[in-house]
């Protein structure tokens, strides 16, 4: 990974550069909160707080896609499978979706390849830009291992006084540069721990810890895989799946066929859907897998801290504290969740 | 089905406005009109026909005579479509349900009032079996939802209807959630079946619930959450009398 | 020839809502002419008792699907007017746009969808989709068109979402401002003659019958959303004393409550509005005017038709100016702090007021009127455009009837639906309120 | 351009209605010379405008025909709009997808098939290839229950597997009228009757999710070993590929993990069974 550092103006120009060229999409203000949208100018940019209100998976896995198109013909259907990505650059992306994006990415990559997922998910350029204060009061990241990105970025940026520290991990990154800044000095790096260690202090105060040892967290969802939290909470659960909608490593989709007017014309659509919501694993003879909401909150729990945990040796939750702020019976925060766990089993 | 089929509209007590988003589909409307022939269409015709395959209700049943027109509708058609928040769940009319009758027809009437026959509204599978429901107040999304209903008619396939609330599409818009606004504002959205894209929200207002209540609606949650927003359960309860009347779990 | 005659016919269609007009002729001498309403009744004033009083205008909002959105606006304004809260610049013109625009719609839907098949001697609009695609589409377009600049500003038709006390939930984006803008002017210079030439070419039955005009009047524009209210006979009252106007009574044969001036029967609606107003239309909508011959005052009411056409030239040029007015101020996010939308938790506290809204809706003149205690309304009455004019329309079948009784039945009953539908009767908005029975 | 959701083009070239409710499709790929399945594999069957579905091939592996076969049970959209199609009618499939049986780790061994209902469509494709290769294995044993008679799907050919030397065929039903000889009551009963060699024995159940406890238990009081007991599930599936999340049970994929699944493995998955 190379390291530099651009001064102030020499970013904006950057971005200004892009805009020529490509849709560049950022966090800008909606109202008391933030969302990842395209942006005009680098005015619109909010950097830091507030938390978009949801993550920039909507970029590679849109909310609803068409993945097919057929028509009628001969007696058959001529069949299209559709595929659109643009190419953009994704300005200001947190490190828990840096984090969240990574591991989205390993999902869709795995054995069989989604191509609609890949195809937008190479095209994009990504910046992430770190985050000095936390961007919400619900933001748990430092605790689930969300707060450093690695190299999970094309670009990262580490604003150190006037200047920002900048990882370049792609040669995408690089490009976006342009030539801007100079090779990081000792005195540079030096700078950046202390910023980092004023970061890590400044979230390391905020009063919500992880109680039991992160690593056992797999463990600890298996050991309580019966456990009265999960009824207690499950009680409270409207089943409105808002949780799932707003996380940055929840992918699941459901799929269905639409047919125009003169029955000649369709197309097949994927759209977001949640393991929270009632007929997610419901078969057609009306069998449904996860009936209670319970069940089900419980699932959500255990794929974010335990079998995605377990499989891929890191949490999926990267404490962005989405989930945390939408959830309006305060019950899905999977720290606290776990945090519950682990005080009732020691007692 | 056949191949064109005959389709017919008809209303009730309701302020007509489910017919005027059929009539404001332009382009689609024209499709429809090539893949349906439209035997009765009173908002938009004069011509009248009895022979029809499916027949499309809009407004509550509010009147004695309306339920022997409702039931001799059900006996022509193979399919009834109830079509607006009126005739799904009673709608605003319901809100009257909850009064004394008398004196509400006395306040609009006065001393003549009892000349004007009239009961408590309901919604129309209190009278007959309905077979589809195009939700909403006004039906959702422009229509789209009920040219859904019809065309998986047309192809003898069950439409696809969520039964999950309407946060779901109201996080995949994006929106500020408006119990967190600066202002906040108390939402029918978490038990309110989904379906609408969350119009309400996503224009800045509250979903007011005009498609009545998702599966498995968990209203003890809502009461609590509606408490949190300064709302008293009796309030929580008239806010839910507003367009859902008629309610009734899961429908 | 004197005749016995019973006409009734039910159900008249091409309005919107339930009405039945009974005609009874006997040995020559018009023995019966009246107006029924069997639209079921609403109770939407009783209805509103008890609610608190940010939900009225959702609440009203469905009386009628057609003008929701003037309902929601009358609503407001009463509100306001009891609160004593003054909206923004801003809202007052997307206020002003929303209610052009919903003129619009409705307008078009009359003219085109229910007027025009009787001039081509067809039932309905859907014959003409294939006879007469050209005219079809383009009614459709401009309808479409309406309908869009609603939910834009408004978040759809009918029944608007973001239009709340103090201002709007929601802002349209500048981006979309613009298009409606080009849109507009397209339909303008594309749609707009050709409709003007159609109406032009179609010949009304002549009948005429003075009666009292009422409307809102402004000095600076064509009144729709403010101003005083305007009767041709007696001059100009405050909003707030809308009921030294109107009395609101209630006939047997009709649910819908018939509305009378201290007098006598008045009409409310396009024609109204055009007689008083005429001279503050946009220039377009004077040349409209001129090429169809309408001048003001004029007083035969099938013209109602194009006074519409004319006033919905005036909504298409209203639009674009204020839609360039608005964006020479730049759009701006409302001041949220004074906007009270549904339930947002609690509302100021007000000790009793009341208020009066009175706008022009499609139909003519609505007043709302609500008293208020605490958080609830105490008092509400409506006063629907409809309810206004069956009186009126009563009358004009008095007049109308004896100069056309030697002509066939069927004629008859043609002349009297194309006068009941010239009026545009929206029964549905039957808060408290059509059918033709020649009995 | 084709992605994982693409659909290729295949055609009915048979449908025989088996009961009132399933009919058995021969199906042909219009592009390709062969499926390539193994015993237990599913398709992606499209109905266009309808949707999806996965659906189990039920003809037994063919590495040199365009065709094979299909036994669909109408319950919702697109298996009622498959069984509303007739010869000549085009479809799209995708896959095969599962992770189906290894036929070696059954080579020389005992085989028990238990197949409740519709379970049977999986299990005829291990059963066709098991008879395709007979010398390879052992004693066959084959139990089979339906709720009534009139539900049995593949009858001949179930009489004619059960005519084979070394086949020992069982059939029950739940309910019976006065013309049904055979036996009456529920899969297990059936178990009793057959004499088990255990260690050299491997059991293949497939059924609705209610059957699976009883005959598992069954044949553990008959000392079969848990990793020789050997299970095809079904759950709902948007994708057959391990990306919708919707057959996921516990930490496990139905769909590319199974469906084929050790019993000694399915034990630790609570969600499972
Ligand atoms: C690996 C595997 C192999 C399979 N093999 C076979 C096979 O060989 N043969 C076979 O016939 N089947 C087989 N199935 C089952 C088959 O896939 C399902 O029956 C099929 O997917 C149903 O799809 P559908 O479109 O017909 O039903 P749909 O209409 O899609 O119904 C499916 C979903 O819709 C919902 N739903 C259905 N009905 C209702 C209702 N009335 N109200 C509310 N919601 C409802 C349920 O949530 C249900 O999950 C297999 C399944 C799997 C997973
Ligand atoms: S589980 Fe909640 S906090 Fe964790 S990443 Fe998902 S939305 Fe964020
Ligand atoms: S946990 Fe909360 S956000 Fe998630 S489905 Fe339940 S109520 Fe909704
Ligand atoms: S605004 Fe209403 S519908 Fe949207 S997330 Fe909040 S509670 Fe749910």
């Amino acid at each position: 990974m190379k390291q530099y550092v651009v001064e102030k103006p020499g970013i904006r120009k950057s971005v200004e550069e892009e805009l020529k060229r490509k849709k560049v999409c950022a966090p800008v203000k909606q109202e008391n909160s933030a969302n990842f949208s395209a942006i005009h100018s680098f005015e619109e940019i909010v950097w830091g707080p507030p938390q978009t209100v949801i993550p920039p998976k909507k970029y590679f896995l849109p909310t609803s896609e068409n993945i097919l198109s057929f028509r009628k013909r001969d007696g058959g259907f001529e069949v299209e499978a559709l595929n659109a990505a643009e190419e953009i650059v994704l300005f200001g992306v947190h490190p828990c979706d840096l984090n969240a994006i990574y591991l989205t990415d390993r999902i869709f990559a795995e054995k069989n390849q989604d191509e609609n997922y890949l195809a937008k998910r190479e095209k994009a350029v990504l910046i992430g830009v770190d985050c000095l204060t936390p961007c919400s009061p619900e933001a748990v990241c430092l605790r689930m291992d969300g707060l450093n990105p690695g190299d999970r970025f094309d670009l990262f940026l580490t604003d150190i006084g006037d200047v920002y520290f900048v990882e370049a991990a792609s040669r995408k990154g690089e490009e976006f540069l342009r030539g801007e800044g100079r090779p990081a000095s000792e005195i540079d790096h030096r700078k950046l721990s202390s910023v980092r260690k004023q970061r890590d202090e400044l979230f390391d105060q905020e009063e919500k810890k992880l109680l039991p040892d992160y690593n056992d967290l797999p463990g600890l969802m298996k050991r309580n895989y019966v456990h009265a939290v999960w009824e207690e909470h499950g009680e409270k659960c409207y089943g409105c799946g808002s949780c799932n909608m707003v996380c940055p490593t929840c992918y699941c989709f459901d799929v269905e066929d639409y047919m125009r007017v003169d029955l000649e014309n369709g197309f097949r659509k994927r759209f977001w859907d949640g393991c929270m919501l009632e007929d997610f694993a419901k078969v057609a003879s009306g069998e449904n897998f996860r009936e209670e909401r319970f069940d089900r909150l419980r699932h959500r729990t255990n794929r974010k801290l335990n079998y995605l945990f377990d499989k891929w040796g890191q949490s999926f939750c990267t404490g962005c504290g989405r989930c945390i702020k939408a959830c309006l019976t305060h019950i899905v925060s999977p720290l606290e969740i776990a945090n519950e766990i682990f005080q009732r089993q020691s007692v | 089905m056949a191949d064109r089929p005959k389709v017919g509209f008809f209303s009730f007590t309701g302020c007509e406005g489910c017919q005027l988003v059929v009539l404001s589909m332009a382009d689609r409307l024209l499709e429809l009109l090539g893949a349906v022939e439209v035997v009765n269409f009173r908002e938009a015709s004069s011509y009248k026909c009895d022979d029809y395959d499916i027949a499309i209700v809009e407004g509550a049943i509010s009147r004695v005579r309306e339920i022997t027109e409702l039931i001799e509708i059900r006996k022509r058609a193979g399919t009834l479509i109830a079509l607006g928040a009126c005739a799904h769940v009673g709608g605003i009319n319901c809100m009257r349900n909850f009064a004394n009758q008398f004196e509400i027809k006395k306040e609009v009437y006065g001393d003549k009032a009892s000349n004007f026959d009239s009961f408590l509204a309901q919604p129309l599978d209190a009278i007959v079996k309905v077979d589809h429901y195009a939700r909403g107040c006004p039906p959702s999304r422009d229509g789209e939802e009920f040219l859904e209903i019809v065309v998986a008619l047309m192809q003898g396939k069950r439409p696809y209807i969520p039964n999950y609330p309407v946060c779901v599409h109201c996080k995949m818009k994006g929106n500020v959630c408006v119990f967190h606004k600066e202002r906040p504002i108390a939402c029918l959205g978490p038990v309110t079946r989904a379906g609408c894209m969350a119009a309400c929200p996503s224009f800045g207002n509250a979903c007011i619930g005009c498609r009545g209540l998702a599966g498995k609606p968990n209203l003890n949650a809502h009461q609590q959450t509606m408490e949190e927003a300064g709302l008293t359960p009796e309030e929580t309860m008239k806010f839910y009398r507003m367009l859902n009347g008629m309610m009734e779990v899961g429908k | 020839m004197a005749r016995d005659m019973q006409v009734n016919v039910h159900h008249i269609a091409r309005v919107e809502g339930h009405g039945n007009i009974v005609i009874d002729v006997q040995a020559g001498e018009l023995k019966k002419v009246e107006l029924d309403i069997v639209e079921s009744p609403r109770f939407f004033e009783a209805m509103l008792g008890g609610r608190r009083y940010p939900e009225a205008p959702q609440i009203t909002s469905r009386i009628c699907g057609i003008c929701s959105v003037g309902h929601a606006t009358a609503s407001l304004r009463a509100l306001e007017d009891a609160l004593g809260i003054e909206p923004s610049m801003q809202t007052l013109l997307l206020r002003k746009a929303i209610l052009e625009a919903e003129t619009l719609q409705s307008h078009v839907l009359h003219y085109y969808f229910l007027v025009v098949p009787d001039f081509f001697k067809v039932p309905s609009v859907i014959p003409l989709a294939s006879s007469h695609p050209d005219v079809v589409k383009r009614a459709l377009r401009m309808k479409r068109l309406a309908d869009d600049i609603i939910a834009m500003i408004g978040g759809r038709h009918p029944h608007p979402i973001s239009m709340a006390i103090g201002g709007f939930t929601h802002m349209p984006g500048e981006g979309e401002v613009r298009a409606a803008i080009s849109d507009l002017k397209e339909v303008l210079a594309k749609d707009v003659p050709p409709t003007i030439e159609l109406f032009a070419s179609l010949s009304f039955p002549a009948f005429e019958r003075k009666t009292d005009y009422v409307s809102l009047t402004h000095p600076e524009e064509y009144a729709l959303y403010e101003g005083a209210i305007h009767s041709s006979e007696t001059g100009e009252t405050r909003h707030r004393d809308y009921k030294s106007k109107v009395k609101e009574e209630v006939v047997l044969h009709s649910t819908a409550k018939h509305a009378k001036g201290p007098f006598k029967p008045y009409m409310v609606g396009a024609l109204a509005r055009f007689n008083n107003n005429s001279d503050k239309l946009m220039p377009g909508a004077e040349a409209a005017a001129k090429r169809l011959g309408l001048f003001a005052q004029n007083y035969n009411p099938y013209l109602i038709t194009l006074a519409q056409v004319v006033e919905s030239v005036h909504n298409i040029e209203r639009m674009i100016y204020l839609f360039e007015e608005i964006l020479d101020s730049g759009l701006k996010e409302e001041d949220k702090g004074q906007i009270v939308a549904g339930w947002s938790g609690k509302v100021a506290e007000v000790k009793k007021c009341w208020g009066v809204g009175a706008v022009e809706v499609p139909r003519g003149t609505l007043f709302h009127e609500y008293r208020i205690e605490g958080e609830l309304i105490s008092g509400a009455n409506c006063v629907i455009p409809t309810a206004q004019n069956l009186a009126n329309i009563e009358e004009d079948m008095k007049e109308l009837v004896p100069k056309v009784l030697d002509k066939p039945k069927e004629e008859i009953t043609l002349l009297l639906e194309m006068l009941v539908r010239a009026y545009d009767p929206c029964i549905s908005c039957a808060v408290h309120m059509l059918k033709v029975d020649f009995i | 351009m084709k992605t994982l959701f693409t659909p290729e083009p295949a055609k009915i070239r048979k449908a025989v209605p088996q009961t009132e409710f399933e009919t058995l499709f021969e199906m042909e790929l219009s592009e390709r010379s062969t499926l390539g399945h193994k015993p237990g594999q599913f398709v992606e069957v499209s109905v266009f405008g309808v949707g999806e579905a996965p659906i189990s091939v039920s003809s037994a592996p063919a590495p040199s025909m365009p065709t094979f076969e299909l036994c669909v049970r109408k319950v919702g959209n697109v298996t009622n709009a498959l069984l509303s199609m007739k010869k000549g009618d085009h479809v799209g499939i995708r896959g095969p997808f599962g992770n189906g049986f290894d036929v070696n780790l059954f080579k020389g061994k005992d085989i028990i098939f238990v197949a409740g209902g519709i379970g049977l469509v999986p299990l005829r494709s291990f059963i066709r290839e098991v008879l395709n290769h007979r010398e390879d294995y052992n004693r066959v044993f084959i139990l089979y229950g339906c709720k009534r008679p009139k539900d049995i799907l593949f009858e001949d050919e179930l009489m004619s597997w059960g005519s084979l030397e070394g086949i020992d065929l069982q059939t029950t039903v739940d309910i019976a009228g006065d013309d049904w000889k055979g036996n009456v009551g529920v899969i297990t009963t059936l178990m009793p009757r057959l004499s088990l060699d255990p260690p050299k024995t491997e059991a293949v159940i497939v059924g609705p999710p209610v059957m699976y406890r009883f005959v598992i238990s069954e044949l553990k009081k008959r000392l079969v070993s848990e990793k020789n007991i050997w299970v095809s599930l079904e759950r709902k599936m948007k994708c057959g590929v391990g990306k919708c999340g919707h057959c996921q049970m516990n930490g496990v994929y139905v769909c590319s993990d199974g469906p084929v699944f050790n019993y000694a493995a399915l034990k630790e998955i609570p969600e499972a069974i």
